[in-house]
């Protein structure tokens, strides 16, 4: 299975998010800004970082890249599409999720290992989870705090696309305690934490059981490679 | 050489937060301001002097990438002495 | 808007035109000494060059004559693992497995005064580029910071625009931040110190050096446009007080872009993964100056420099000033003429733009037009290399033998539990000693996945290798106010400490860095502090075994006439062939033993309880051994390598006190702690066991059934081992002091800093 | 209820990052601007209509906390209906 990962000019965590690809069991498939080809990928995953510096609008210059225009396309075809933090924000940027992404409230940059409840498993990244679970991935970010409109809030909670909630604190006064969300048809899934970054032990969050050990992020990964094998 | 400016407002609606901890120091510090908000104001520089199809460029570019509608308001967009 | 251009030409027919050497910082025998080089007076480019370079920022000049020992004591078993030593932009060490490291740490001091956020921001900004410029990928970043006292209002907003500055650069260039020192004392208000270090990596055969020496090959200037950011930010900046009255017009401060360097970054990567690149240097102080001046010296080359080739941001520039400007983002590198396509195409993919300047040439001479008129024809090497050199006068203070005499003697100590108990609180949460997470929480230390240790461990580890596991370990460290009391000392006391630190998280010590932030060197106290300093380094470096590899000189940290504590701010670095037995800094298990190597003397002098309960600043700073440091690493490293330590934990500022409550709060495991056998052991009273700071003391818990090997293995070693306490429940309890519930302490330890700056 | 506006600008000599990187993509897009700069538009609200008084301490808090001498312009602090 080829998982494509994005890398626009100031992308930061793609060797990070194929690192994580690969220790799932898929190969990662590295793809340019600036090209529309998608190379046969059967997923895609939008790093985390800076993208064009996160200038104007944290993904706003990103959305209109090339690779963008193929992705939309394809997402809205059913593609299963990860947006990680600045990929959250250009998910957001481009409309294939709802509402928009702010300076923290308390004004600063946080990183984090952030405790969220997984509150949806019918997604194409989220079907290795268990309904309800409390998992830790690390979280950094400068602008994370999740807004709507009282329309929106209410229809993403009555439709039940809210996926990720924040549990414990909320690190950046994201409305409702929003970490991540899913479209209807669940392929498309973005989050402002980086479930990349505990894949592997010795380099995730500190855990109970031994430091840096957490690697609640790997399901991500094998809940797409399953859902691709199953599709 | 006049130039367009293009201001951007988040919605009243929503929550600023950097306007809102600029807001508490001005009060801490006296000013009898009731709220802040706080926008962008973006300058677009032209080589010559921007005509009618630079503003109606720089309104569409206004509405569909310097600002967010779902966050945003597009202001204003004039051009400037 | 028409430019006058003073050309060689022009130099030469007005001989005796008045010129503002003067203004631009320079000496009257530097101007006098320029014109004896030229033959001539300089044109105004030249004498703007030459200004800068000949600054004490770029030339060291005050510092040469005492650096030049970081060179000489050093045996050829410590050059064994150099590659580059000092005087390339940074130094770079063979660490094994075909792998090499370079580090280094730069100041930013003055800027971060003056625009705390994008003072900090460029100083990352700058340490980056130059570990760029060695042909390595940059992987990590660190920050020394020093701030005036907490009380005083303008410490908040320095900061909170440092910190702010930092998080953002680095964050957005995706180098996780690996640890740092952060420091508040009075000393430092109008001189906070920001001192910000890089650490690359690379293959040996990437290795690149800043040289021009092949005739033809093409001058590229690439990445951000430049501008009128930071002209005269050198000399006015960097190397004068504030009161000197520079040309203000154009703005002081430089604005940094870290996108633009993500991109320059990867772009550079791929140009010499592509092989184009004969040599390259970053443009940092002293800008084009310094590229073209350095490129061509390295190389006893020459060049031939069009300066109207320079791409700008504003066309209003003068010569001089496109000279001097120290822009952002940008690198000049040197292009055979056959790889210039290869090169282009590398740099348009990256959208990075690029103009040809000129070309090298074979005559060691540099020659910069502005069209077809020649400003600059000068020896590159009298520039770059052959500036002035100062044996500027030293004199012992004479008010240090009376500080020395005033110890702690006399100092009141606690007589009751109880009093100890508040003084062991006052000291954990003073803003020192208290967490700095509120500061390390807005730094990415995850980004790039391999990250093995970093705060609040003794040191910052990184994985370079993600097959065979080897890795690197970095610690900072310097004490002003062991300085202040004892320069030479004091060196090899933060030498010995960050020594430590590496040691203690399982890796083995192989080089130093250092950034010298000192007062005014036309001072002569502050000269004999800087020599005594140096001194100390450069022997603590010898008997350790372990080379300088590169630093940097931050004089002029006064105000009016009061200078900063000297503070020498030392870097080690280690390296350890697999990253998964790092030894954490606190314990993880219920039931270990908790045991203290070293010997506990009262030495109090200088120390954290001084400073916090008596506010005392006097006497002698604790002795340092460096052979007992040398065997308790390697009791350390025998120690790891068996796998018998859980946790190590350095005793520095704070003492036992300290350790003990950081090893605590580390994963929230509690402790009993009994003090009796070490007080009678060393014949010290229950102030010393806990709050002295002498050196050469690790904390360590170990597994019951590694105990015996554990002990057997310090005792065959001779280091002093005390089984002081064991890992339990979720209090920590000193018996007979106090018994306090973790939680408690942590929130207070985590509180101080927030309720201060938040 | 008029409100009182405070227009703060990167002072043109300094780099705007932020300006560049819009300018780039709004080349990038077909329009024909030199150079973008961005800067802040920020909204003073007051429960009252702003006096003279407000507007001079409006003009004194732009100058000393809502814009950074060092690196930043106050353009305009004007009261808008
Ligand atoms: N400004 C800073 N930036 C990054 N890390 C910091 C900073 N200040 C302190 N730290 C980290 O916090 C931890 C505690 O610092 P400190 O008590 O000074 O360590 P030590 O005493 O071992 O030198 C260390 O991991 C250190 O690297
Ligand atoms: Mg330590």
């Amino acid at each position: 299975m080829k998982i494509g990962v994005v890398t626009f000019p100031g992308t930061l965590d793609d060797r990070d998010a194929a690192r994580a690809v690969r220790l799932a069991g898929g190969e990662a498939v590295s793809l340019w800004h600036a090209d529309t080809n998608l190379h046969d990928v059967d997923a895609v995953v939008l790093p985390g970082g800076f993208s064009y510096g996160d200038y104007l609008r944290c993904g706003a210059i990103a959305a209109q890249a090339p690779v963008m225009q193929t992705i939309i396309e394809k997402a809205n075809e059913g593609l299963p599409v990860l947006g990680i933090c600045n990929g959250f924000q250009v998910l957001v940027e481009s409309h294939l999720l709802p509402g928009g992404l702010i300076r923290n409230e308390h004004q600063h940059f946080i990183c984090r290992d952030q405790k969220l409840i997984v509150e949806n498993v019918d997604t194409a990244w989220t079907n290795q989870f268990t309904l309800g679970e409390e998992i830790t991935i690390p979280l950094k970010n400068g602008e994370g705090g999740y807004i709507a409109d009282g329309e929106t809030l209410k229809r993403l909670e009555g439709e039940g696309l809210i996926t990720f909630r924040y549990s414990e604190v909320n690190p950046n006064g994201s409305m409702n305690n929003i970490a991540g969300l899913r479209n209807a048809r669940g392929n498309v899934v973005g989050l402002m934490p980086h479930p990349e970054h505990a894949v592997e032990p010795g380099f995730g969050p500190d855990t109970k059981v031994a430091m840096r050990s957490g690697v609640d992020g790997l399901k991500f990964f094998t809940s797409v490679l399953k859902s691709l094998v199953e599709a | 050489m006049p130039k367009i400016i293009v201001e951007v407002m988040p919605k009243a609606d929503l929550l600023d937060p950097q306007g809102k901890a600029v807001g508490n120091s001005l009060k801490r510090a006296g000013h009898n301001v009731s709220t802040v908000r706080i926008g962008k104001r973006i300058e677009l520089h032209f080589d010559h002097t921007p005509t009618e199809a630079d503003l109606e460029a720089a309104k569409k570019a206004a509405a569909d990438f310097l600002s967010n509608g779902v966050i945003e308001d597009v202001v204003a967009v004039t051009v400037e002495a | 808007m028409s430019i006058t251009i003073d050309t060689t030409k022009e130099a030469k027919a007005t001989p005796d035109k008045h010129q503002p050497w003067k203004e631009l910082g320079l000496k009257e025998d530097e101007y006098l000494e320029i014109k004896s080089i030229l033959g001539r007076r300089p044109t105004s480019g030249e004498l703007a060059m030459y200004s800068v370079m000949w600054s004490e920022h770029c030339s060291y000049k005050s510092s040469k004559i005492y650096l030049r020992q970081f060179g000489e004591k050093v045996t050829d078993e410590m050059k064994k693992h150099l590659m580059v030593g000092m005087g390339e932009n940074a130094g770079v060490v063979d660490i094994g497995e075909g792998w090499a490291v370079t580090f280094k740490v730069e100041s930013h001091n003055h800027p971060s005064y003056i625009e705390p956020f994008q003072g900090a921001a460029t100083g990352v900004g700058g340490i980056v580029r130059d570990i760029l410029s060695m042909g390595a990928r940059p992987i990590a970043v660190m920050d020394q910071l020093r701030f005036g006292d907490v009380s005083n209002p303008d410490t908040r907003r320095v900061v909170d625009g440092v910190v702010a500055g930092i998080s953002f650069y680095g964050n957005c260039l995706g180098l996780p931040n690996i640890g740092g020192e952060t420091v508040f004392d009075k000393v430092y208000q109008g001189n906070p110190l920001v001192n910000a270090l890089s650490i690359g990596a690379l293959r040996h055969e990437d290795l690149h050096l800043a040289s021009a020496n092949n005739p033809g090959d093409q001058v590229i200037l690439f990445g951000a446009r430049t501008g009128a950011d930071g002209i005269g930010g050198v000399s006015v900046l960097a190397s004068e007080t504030f009161d000197s009255t520079g040309p203000a017009k154009r703005p002081a401060v430089q604005v940094g872009d870290p996108f633009a360097e993500k991109v320059l970054i990867e772009c550079c990567l791929e140009l010499y993964a592509a092989k184009v690149v004969a040599g390259i240097q970053d443009l940092g102080g002293a800008g084009l100056s310094c590229a073209t001046s350095e490129l061509a010296s390295n190389g006893n080359a020459g060049m031939r420099i069009q300066l109207k080739n320079v791409l700008l941001r504003d066309d209003s520039l003068t010569p001089e000033e496109i000279l001097m400007s120290e822009s952002q983002e940008r690198m000049m590198a040197v292009v055979p003429k056959k790889d210039l396509a290869a090169f282009e195409a590398i740099v348009n993919k990256w959208e990075v733009e690029y103009s040809v300047l000129g070309e090298v040439i074979k005559e060691p001479r540099l020659y910069i037009n502005w069209g077809d008129e020649e400003i600059v024809n000068v020896p590159p090497r009298s520039v770059a290399h052959d500036g002035p050199v100062y044996e500027r006068p030293v004199k012992k203070p004479t008010w240090i033998t009376a500080l020395n005499k005033d110890t702690t003697a006399n100092l009141k100590r606690a007589e009751t539990a109880d009093e100890l108990a508040t003084q062991f609180v006052e000291i954990v949460t003073s803003p020192n000693q208290a967490s700095k997470s509120w500061i390390t929480d807005q730094y990415d230390h995850y980004v790039g996945g391999n990250t093995a240790l970093a705060m609040p461990d003794d040191s910052g580890m990184v994985r370079i290798d993600e097959k065979s596991g080897l890795g690197v370990a970095l610690a900072t460290d310097a004490n002003g106010r062991y300085g202040y009391l004892n320069p030479y000392e004091g060196a090899k006391l933060a030498l010995a400490e960050a020594y430590r630190n590496v040691a203690a998280s399982g890796a083995k010590p192989l080089a130093v860095t250092n950034c010298l932030n000192f007062g005014s060197p036309e001072n002569p106290e502050v000269m004999w502090q800087f020599k005594e300093a140096t001194a100390g380094l450069a022997d603590g470096c010898l008997e350790l075994g372990i080379p300088v590899t590169g630093g940097n000189v931050s004089f002029y940290n006064q105000t009016g006439d009061v200078a900063i504590h000297p503070t020498p701010v030392v870097g080690v670095l280690g390296v350890i062939d697999n990253v998964a037995r790092r030894i954490p800094s606190g314990w993880q298990d219920q039931g270990h033993n908790i045991y203290l190597l070293g010997e506990t003397k009262d030495e109090m002098d200088g120390s954290v309880w001084a400073g916090v309960i008596h506010d005392h600043l006097g006497g002698l700073p604790p002795v340092v051994d460096l052979a007992k440091e040398k065997a308790l690493a390697e009791a350390l490293n025998a120690a790891s390598e068996q796998g018998l330590l859980a946790s190590a934990h350095d005793l520095s500022e704070g003492g036992l006190a300290q350790a003990v409550l950081e090893s605590c709060l580390r994963f929230g495991v509690g402790a009993r702690i009994f003090l009796n056998e070490l007080k009678a052991d060393y014949a010290i009273d229950d102030t010393a066991a806990l709050f002295s700071e002498s050196t050469a003391r690790v904390l360590v818990s170990v597994g019951r059934e590694d105990d015996v090997k554990f002990v057997g293995l310090c005792e065959a070693r001779g280091i002093p081992v005390h089984r002081i306490g064991v890992t339990d429940g979720t209090n920590l309890e000193i018996q007979g002091i106090a018994n306090w519930e973790l939680e408690n302490l942590a929130n207070a330890h985590a509180n101080t800093l927030p309720e201060l700056f938040a």
